[in-house]
């Protein structure tokens, strides 16, 4: 058995990736620095840049701005990424979500079109599938896409739209049958941001970001954009979804995360003034447990790109991915807190912040990692029915 | 179903069980009233008018004397608890542990006979004291206590104080020739100076700037008469009454919870008919109801181990209750549009005041490791 | 407010509980030395004896044998016998499920029968409420009651019959209208298990005790054993599930594991043959905290026996009682196994045993505190229907 | 969804992926068609006749040998710990990981030449080694080995052997003048001695009886070669393989939960098509499905760390899957009549000599303490 990338293979790509974010965040990215996951905000500059250093949609064919890289080198690319606090909302959804649905169900034009300007930079895609009524519940979808012409005009009511507020693109969900019921009569586009009729409102979010929501009011969606099937985009739709589930940015996330607090425990003082709380044998103990489900959620991680890898397609079993990372760095937000104490407590701005308050902006953000997408109840029936192949 | 007083091993308190059950029904009702999650947001925002509008209303209602040896003194701390869990349900952000359980107790006690002025105008609400601590926590022992205000300035550890922006007055542990003293500074002409810091549950924290301390016009209190012991008793007075704003925050939280799950419908039914819902919601409540027990213990019995006990059972419901609460309301709850995440910040902060869980546990460990029933 | 008894009264009841069965349980309990729950096996002469000494129903009206007292009092006796490992099978269930519930539905015939029959030990009573198709589901339940005269005829097979082994009676509840359906038509009966017809097999159980089936064939129960109305029994059943669930027999039984555990981690050599483990901080910290959730355990067992005297009646929040205590026990016996480590893994019967494999046999039994008598799930789905007024 | 040969940082092994598959199949095929709970059951009574025949069959398809250098040596260290896991889903109970990935290659790695004899008489099945180790768990440093078999005597120590009763000789790792040593005593005449030890899986346990151990005739192994470096890696390899069978016996629990899940009725309906039964399982899937996961790391690389961490997932998948077993079958899995609870204690048995969870946490901290990625 051989593994490609080898582990100095696998080390020296993430080094390169590391350096390019180290050199590039801090002339790209303002105001994001109060957020907890850098998957719930983002910059359009370093989305172009990362574009440009050619680090989008490496697994991609070369024809469409890609190397042909394999699904596990991009999983260390997300994983550097991710570790680096790159905003990475645009990029999630724009290579994971919408790129990778594209290439399984787009037409050649459509692939000719959309994924040279991702692999570029030029295209941030965000993602129009939850509304007020229809969250995990896809079937209750209520925007309506109606054909006339060479055109479909759309009217409805986003929510959740990560991104909105830089995208040039949403990969829409709409429903263009209204005559059939809950997941039929479901379809797929892709709708230009700067059309006429489309309003993009933010929120501040817990996590330090923001979350938007879009309104689209008479907006003409040429019938070229529509994306698969008509009627088909329920099952399209979560095929995308299952596409996401490695969550490698997450993974590197929570390494930096506790790569920090291994920092920090290990400074004279740390342990009220007194002494290390690395010479504390709970502090020990915790992190251990720590790094070790850290280990379990790369594992994952590279078991999902693996088996992408191997052409052995999507199995329930990829729910773990994302399941666990959430979870673990739910307990790695709680913890580091509860281990770092009081001064846990102060965010970026003030001067007792530590590392510039990324152990609060993680822990407030912490609860979204279980919510959005898929909330973590959904991901074990995935797992129950479709894995152990208990009754529905 | 709010057990109240509740230990079982301390038997008793002079607090009378039907004298607990009215002021309870005399604090919710306020918060039914009169506090609404208004007031913390404003008060987040930097507006703290209907803040102070309430905290007036609250010493109005004689809550902030309780522990005073006019009302019921140490015997009323399962009262002071009680209000406080009360109050933190709607995330009252005045500082009324600190008030009721800290400040006022601690200048009862040590009070020579210059001070009732000052308990009176604390009590009535007319003035406000804020306490000073290391930023890395309430002090532990003497030797964490401020050399003096003046002379911490070279210690280079910094010390923090919560709402000093409207405090009259801060008061400050310090060491003394004997034991140890509280220094209360009164607000310099020139303001208290320091550092804004923001923090998780946007409560106005400052840096303790030394030299503008200076300028305060300083009383030093217990010189003489306060032990360490003294100040770590008051310190699990506090603990116990920060513990129960623990309990309250969370069971905020959970009531948010439970309303949401079961207005808001997915596949047709609201959410909180799903089992796996039901399942932690009741798990939360479960574990919500225990940590009140506890604080009931500590309330009756602030000793080492049942502070230590009360907290650790706090932190588990705050846990259980807030996190449970963000995902219930899901996307809708974390935009800080919602009630929810106030709850979710400000119960860590809380939270982190209690100390860090091995302590407590340790604490445990140590009554376990010599207590035995027989056999 | 003054709690009754005080500490020092606690104190002194408790003393004589434990004294009592110091010198009881050797003379009269053999053979459940392997057994990890005391509630899981029988001894009728431990019974006879606990009743001849008065511990039994205390808080009975006198005239029934009892002393009226305080539910806290016999809280408090059942934490005591718990921690003496006292066989508790039948008192639990003559006690806690059958004679409560006679003392709410109970003529006073049969009140004046049954209680002093039990409060002298001279009945034990078992419990016919599970049948192989009815666990937790009540509704599905077979055994059929047909009046006949003035008697019923009963014909059925109960499962999971703690006790059936020594009991001489048996809380029956069978169907006695066939043609309503699943909770009406069921009635409550006291069989007297020397009947012919009746018939018990038992099967040893990973705990170390014994479950039993029991068959009735043709079981002829007079009219006058019907308790409580006809056909309303499992209204009656409930209620009499309600009022087991303050489980102080097993807050004193996990504060027994407990107290061993502290005790043997004392031991010099106890960390691997070099130190104490009570210096591992790591068993402290597990300790600590276990040592809290008894605490937790203790004060929801008090809190249900301060509501019963309080005339407060039955709340939901009594579920907290059984579910914790089991929870807890269960933490409990898995840490005391990964803190003593191999030696934990040996038996009674070992010379290695560390005292009289107490640990693994509670580890055993560990499993059975969460499932018998309704399941984690079960009270919880009735603490969020009914505490929180959650939807069904 | 096995994932076999799964770690990523480690990224070559000699065996390829194909032989691997093809290798879990035939061991696969061999569980279902050969190996029932039956086997185990009667090995519990004290019957161990059916168990002796399958060990015959698992000698014969090859796999006692594989970490020989004739076969895969140290590389196929992950075929060895998938048919461990393999064996352990049916909780073969013969002792295949001592054997297999401690017996066999600690004699290949010290033989003289005068091994080769025992290691085929071993490898086919005709001989049967036990193990011998301290009471309270295997080695963690040369000073817990034994003195000399015969000196141990005097120490107090109780050592214990897993299936002494049916072994034709017991391994024990003695001190050396330098470093250690493996004194191989062959059964003495008179039999063993020693007092039977019942424990929580009836594994036949005895007390090691230093008399009659000295009647047994005696070699020692490796004296002056081995080090404790090597006793201890040889110990790692046998905790990797242990791990697996913790990962086994989980997988088994699982199956036995997940199958009656289906087939059981409550309220009308299969009780896995409740919302909270589902959420367990899945849960327990999960950390089972890691576990494997990290074993396959540690098959890779058996470094501390590696094994460390495969422990500590080994534990929390047994935990989990186990427990969750005795929950779904509830009353009935209760009954010693059932195969589920052979799972829950076996697992538990098997996990007791992986060593404590804190230690491993411990070994995993001081990797975490020093490894750092960049930025």
């Amino acid at each position: 058995m051989r593994i490609i990338p080898t582990e100095d293979e696998a080390a020296e790509l993430r080094g390169r990736v590391l350096e390019f974010c180290e050199k590039t965040i801090p002339l790209t990215v303002r105001g994001l620095e109060r957020q907890g996951t850098m998957s719930d905000g983002d910059s359009a500059a370093f989305f172009k840049a990362l574009g440009q250093a050619g680090w989008i949609g490496r697994h991609w064919p070369e024809q469409y701005g890609g190397r042909s890289a394999s699904h596990l080198e991009t999983a260390i690319i997300d994983e550097a990424l991710g570790y680096a606090r790159a905003p990475l909302s645009a990029y999630l959804l724009s290579v994971k979500v919408f790129g990778n649905s594209l290439m399984l169900f787009g037409t050649d034009e459509q692939k000719s079109k959309y994924l040279p300007m991702i692999t570029a930079g030029d295209a941030m895609f965000c993602q129009g599938f939850s509304e007020p009524t229809a969250g995990s519940d896809f079937g209750s979808l209520r925007t309506a896409a109606v054909r006339s012409g060479d055109k479909y005009v759309v009217n409805g009511h986003k929510i959740w739209t990560s991104s909105a507020e830089v995208a040039t693109h949403m990969y829409l969900a709409a429903r263009t049958d209204p005559k059939v019921v809950k997941h039929r009569g479901i379809s797929l586009f892709v709708l230009d941001m700067n059309m006429p009729g489309v309003t993009v409102n933010s929120f501040p979010t817990l996590g330090g970001g923001v979350l938007n929501e879009v309104f689209l009011s008479d907006v003409h969606v040429p019938a070229e954009n529509l994306l698969g099937e008509e009627n088909r985009g329920f099952h399209q739709a979560m095929r995308s979804l299952d596409l996401e589930r490695s969550c490698m940015d997450r993974v590197g996330a929570a390494r930096l995360s506790l790569d920090r607090l291994v920092e920090y425990v290990k400074r004279e003082g740390s342990d009220c003034g007194r002494g290390r709380l690395a010479d504390v044998s709970m502090v020990q103990d915790k992190i251990g447990e720590l790094r070790t489900k850290l280990q379990v959620a790369r594992s994952f991680g590279y078991m999902i790109a693996r088996n992408l890898d191997a052409g052995k397609g999507v199995s329930a079993e990829f729910s773990f991915g994302k399941l666990y990372v959430g979870l673990l760095t739910q307990a790695l937000a709680d913890a580091t807190v509860d281990i770092v104490g009081p001064l846990a407590q102060f965010e970026y701005g003030s001067d007792l912040a530590i590392f510039d308050g990324l152990f609060p902006a993680v822990f407030r953000a912490s609860p979204a990692l279980t919510l959005a997408g898929g909330s973590s109840e959904i991901q074990r029936g995935i797992i129950a029915t479709r894995g152990l192949g208990l009754p529905k | 179903m709010n057990q109240g007083v509740g230990a079982l091993e301390a038997s008793e308190s002079v607090v009378d069980q039907a004298d607990f059950e009215m002021i309870q029904e005399v604090a919710q009702a306020f918060v039914a009233k009169e506090l609404t999650t208004k007031v913390v947001r404003r008060a987040e925002r930097g507006d703290w008018n209907a803040a102070n509008g309430l905290w007036k209303a609250v010493a109005d209602l004689g809550w902030i004397s309780l522990l005073t040896p006019d009302a019921f003194g140490a015997q009323g701390l399962p009262v002071v608890a009680m209000i406080a869990e009360e109050l933190a349900t709607a995330a009252f952000p005045m500082p009324f542990a600190e008030t009721a359980a800290f400040v006022i107790p601690l200048l009862a006690e040590f009070n020579d006979g210059s001070l009732y002025e000052l308990i009176e105008a604390v009590t009535t609400g007319q003035k406000l004291i804020a306490i000073a601590m290391p930023a890395n926590g309430l002090p532990a022992s003497a030797e964490d206590c401020a050399i003096t205000p003046l002379a911490d300035n070279e210690s280079g550890k910094p010390w923090v104080a919560e709402h000093l922006e409207r405090a009259d007055a801060v008061l400050i542990p310090v060491q003394a020739d004997v034991g140890v003293a509280l220094a209360l500074v009164q607000k310099p002409t020139a303001g208290w100076g320091g550092a804004a810091n923001p923090d998780i549950a946007n409560n106005g924290y400052r840096t303790l700037d030394w030299v503008s301390v200076a300028d305060g016009e300083t009383i030093i209190i217990g010189n003489g008469d306060c032990r360490w012991a003294d100040l770590e008793a008051a310190l699990n007075v506090l603990r116990t009454v920060l513990a129960a704003q623990v309990v309250g925050l969370s069971r905020g939280a959970l009531d948010l919870a439970v309303a949401y799950a079961k207005e808001r419908e997915a596949f047709g039914v609201a959410i909180g008919s799903f089992q796996a819902v039901q399942q932690r919601l009741a798990e939360a409540y479960m574990e919500n109801f225990a940590a009140r027990l506890l604080v009931g213990n500590a309330a009756i019995s602030p000793t080492p181990v049942y502070v230590a006990m009360a907290s650790i059972q706090a932190g588990e419901s705050s846990r259980k209750c807030t996190f449970t609460a963000q995902q219930i309301w899901a996307g809708m709850g974390y935009t800080l549009e919602t009630d929810v995440q106030l709850y979710f910040r400000r119960a860590r902060a809380r939270q982190l005041l209690l100390g860090s869980p091995w302590h407590h546990r340790e604490t445990v460990w140590h009554e376990a490791a010599q207590q035995k029933w027989a056999v």
